[in-house]
């Protein structure tokens, strides 16, 4: 479990960091929650499994999820718990993590995203910063320490082009054809996640 | 930021306590934790009604559990959603045999929270819930068709609440409370206007900036961008604006009936709120739609901003029963009509 | 000034068409003016119950009429008193052969008003009228024994005309509905503070100047001043500072019994007024006395001022049964207790 | 009737000119209504019998105060109503004003104050402007064009005496022995009374 919790620890220290930032993209197009609820929550996420001796993966992940959710009942706090859970879920009985296992990971943390959110990919969402990374993930389970950039770049890459796109969710969408000159705040932050996972791998 | 409190973190829990002290026979809350009320009188077989919400809003949400309206509350920070698990506590509980249904507007953590809550409620403890999302601020457009509804959910819930609270209080099954909450929600429209900001306790600053002389036509509950913001006009003129999006969007016809909420934001005095209602009488009468029953009052609130909104709800013999039948909360109370 | 409204000139005016329009059952008005509103219904022989005052505090004065309290009231402009001949034609409305007793807060301008339209009944109508003049905000000093009270009434007269008005509800004659409202009046105690000022439509701009951060202890209900200015402080010492006084006044022993009153003065969410009983009832509990019980909300405001009062009223088991007892008007009702 | 009709066309011409100098007085210690209630209940109470052909003089002021009290019924504007109520009630039948019904004129219109507000001389109101004016005529009412001016004198002397005393009514009162400080609005409207006075008698 010590990169499952290394990984929870990195994004908890991200968030954190990139707070202010978070802040300043939602604060243009929406409530400027996102900044303390993405610090909140994965401290949270973090402090719930921190110290425990769990070896299941699974459960790791998914009491991870349950407390971020408790704690950030928020839209994108809600989401990122849902990804985590579903990752639990789906990582159940593994006891460790190898290159493929990340890669089902963050495919589960997308679905569990995707099904509690119904968004669709080019909606402007955390989604479309997310997909392009579990792609890059997949293309190279066996040597996740270049599998692991290059799906932060790819995250990077991607939360550059929702500039343009249209919003269908949350508070920007009531801005209309406006949106699309926004950067999604949400894909920001599988931006994080990518780069504190891609850290983790290259410890 | 000049409000009443000690200190923002303590806000709403302490607001919480001052609720649970002041209806000690009527309110309670479950699993130890303040942000999960709910009835203190149980009616086994009943279909347990739930809301929840963000607070800030009062009587918005918790104001509507009682006698004749809703079961159970879960409640959230100032704006914020409550969470998915606080809204199973309160699902729980509220079960008295009959399945539960959940009603709330449609944003999107709660929407989330409430979707989790309702697998969890199943999955887990073999709960049936349905839920139905009112989202009825004509100032987002109609959804297209095949299209989710993305319209917010504003002060029209309150129709919502009241006309399922009294379907349930009938002993409606679920099935056929969800049709009439579905009905209630399929019927209403709302739009509003701001004047001021409120100011979020833990943000410390106006939730927007608005001229000495400006208002917004549209604007949400949360201080979401509305329509059109402009020059603060005469309050006829303001009305004109607000209601014709509202009237043509059902659409009426002459000889229809209905019942008018015009719901005060928070600051604005109820002197105000019916120089309002003197006008939208003035326009339905005019274009021979009658006015079933008028409420007038802070029914969905944004704390400390200034403005008001118009609700009306299309009604039928049967939504006229259901609003018409007596509720009894800490914070609503009405005798039957 | 950022009102909804027409004109300054019209807005009472028009207040009152759409409160008529809204309410259309319950309220009438006498001798084709406005002014002179009454309830609906008329009870024979019951003693017939009048206030009246200026506009801009509703629900206070016009929302108290109706069944189980007030009977009719005549309605001022904006914090200015209505004359006498107005109180005269609701008084020869209302006297529904018991009498007519006047019940209004401690004004200079009411009180000569009112007395000049209790002459005109009695001299010109025959009809008898007794006198309740509430004066409770310990803002100011207690008469010197053979005095007047010049106390100002407040958000306290809401106990008086509930208890008045159950009271002639059940039939009492003219002296015992005047002994009860006289108990009440000499059992309530309030103390008020104020975040921001109103403004009088007509003059255009704020009654007083008051800083970003300050608040006034004491500060009447038109903006008259109060016993200490200073900086906002948090919610718990606000209310020490308001509750220490009304407590004192009476004095109180542990063993009393009260019933509270925590009133929002137009733009304070109810969120803070709850926030407030929490202290309340916190200060009350540690000195032994019982909160038989408490209302919350906005009784008594100042159009769109922040701030908020604290009322006590000491009950025994005659004040207790009348503030029991059910009361439905458009705009105040409470099933039994 | 035509003196009585031209000493409330004076008061009313009065009160409209010297409306800004009241509000600011009550302003200082009050709510800032008194220029406004006192413009527009003297214009009312003209206007209810400037086309009168009421030969009773009692009748005649009576009208005009009903006039009044129903057009500003505040602290003043009633009390205001009041002394010409009980002024009329005091000249019933009278057809002719002399030197003598004036004083009995002014002498009722302060008990009908006094009666109604139950004030005491010396507690700071419109009654201590009033009384030394009403006893300067009662002295020569065989010559009120010399005890017109006189009265009006008296009554300004008075008004300015106001400032010292200790108010015990109206919202004044409410600051206690700072109340010493300020002169008293209502006694204001007492000199300006006997000034519309003199100047009727002098024409
Ligand atoms: N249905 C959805 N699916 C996935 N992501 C979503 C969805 N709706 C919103 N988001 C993401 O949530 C972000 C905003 O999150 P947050 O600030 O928590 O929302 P809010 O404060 O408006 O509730 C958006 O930038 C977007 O990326
Ligand atoms: N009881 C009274 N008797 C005589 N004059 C009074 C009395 N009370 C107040 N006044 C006069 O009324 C004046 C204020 O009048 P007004 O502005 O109409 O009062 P408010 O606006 O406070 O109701 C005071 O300056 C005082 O001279
Ligand atoms: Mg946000
Ligand atoms: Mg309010
Ligand atoms: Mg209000
Ligand atoms: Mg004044």
């Amino acid at each position: 479990m010590a990169e499952l919790k290394e990984l929870l620890k990195n994004w908890a220290e991200l968030m954190q960091k990139n707070q202010q930032r978070l802040i300043e993209l939602d604060g243009a197009v929406g409530d400027s929650d996102l900044g303390l609820t993405m610090a909140d929550g994965f401290r949270a996420a973090y402090e719930a499994v921190g110290d425990s001796a769990e070896n299941d993966a699974g459960k790791f992940a998914y009491f991870a999820g349950k407390a971020m959710g408790s704690a950030v009942p928020s839209t994108m706090g809600t989401l990122m718990a849902s990804g985590l859970m579903n990752a639990g879920k789906e990582l159940r009985g593994v006891e460790t993590m190898d290159g493929s296992q990340w890669a089902r990971f963050f495919r589960a943390f997308y679905a569990g995203v995707q099904s509690r959110g119904k968004a669709q990919l080019g909606e402007k969402t955390f989604l479309d910063g997310l997909y392009p990374a579990v792609e890059a993930l997949e293309q190279n389970t066996g040597d996740m320490k270049t599998a692991a950039p290059l799906a932060a770049k790819a995250a990077q890459e991607a939360f550059e082009a929702t500039r343009g796109m249209l919003a269908r969710h949350g508070r920007m969408a009531i801005r209309g054809e406006q949106s699309r000159e926004y950067l999604d705040p949400g894909a920001a932050v599988a931006v994080l996640l990518m780069e504190g996972f891609s850290q983790t791998m290259m410890r | 930021m000049k409000k009443i409190i000690n200190t923002a973190e303590r806000f709403i829990p302490e607001m919480l306590e001052g609720i649970y002290a002041a209806h000690p026979d009527e309110l309670a809350y479950v699993e130890g934790d303040l942000h999960c009320l709910v009835n203190a009188r149980r009616h086994e077989g009943k279909v347990g009604l739930a809301t929840g919400g963000g607070s800030g809003h009062l009587p918005l949400f918790l104001g509507y559990v009682g006698e004749g309206m809703l079961d159970g509350c879960a409640i959230g920070d100032v704006f914020q959603s409550p969470s998915a698990e606080q809204m199973l506590a309160v699902t729980r509980h509220i079960d008295q045999g009959g399945g539960v249904l959940y009603i709330y507007g449609n944003y999107n953590g709660d929407i989330f929270n409430f979707d989790t809550a309702a697998e969890m409620a199943d999955f887990e403890h073999g709960i049936r819930v349905e839920s139905c999302v009112a989202g009825e601020d004509v100032a987002g457009p109609a959804a297209a068709s095949g299209e989710p509804n993305r319209r917010r959910g504003v002060a029209g819930i309150y129709f919502v609440f009241k006309c399922a609270g009294a379907a349930a209080a009938d002993g409606l099954s679920l099935n056929e409370v969800k049709r009439v909450a579905d009905k209630a929600c399929a019927n209403v429209r709302t739009m509003g206007v701001a004047l001021s900001s409120c100011t979020v306790p833990r943000v410390g600053r106006p939730s927007f900036e608005i001229g000495g002389t400006e208002m917004e036509i549209g604007m949400g509950i949360h201080g979401e961008p509305g329509v059109r913001r402009g020059e603060l006009l005469p309050a006829d003129a303001i009305v004109d604006e607000m209601l014709a999006p509202v009237i043509s969007d059902l659409p009426y016809q002459s000889g229809d009936e209905v019942a008018v909420l015009v719901n005060g934001l928070g600051a604005t005095p109820l002197e105000e709120l019916y120089v309002i209602y003197r006008r939208v009488n003035e326009t339905l009468t005019a274009r021979g739609i009658r006015v079933f029953h008028a409420y007038v009052g802070e029914f969905a609130t944004s704390m400390e901003m200034a403005g008001a909104s118009i609700s009306l709800l299309k009604v039928d013999d049967e939504l006229k029963k259901y609003l018409a039948a007596p509720a009894n909360t800490p914070f609503y109370k009405q005798f039957a009509l």
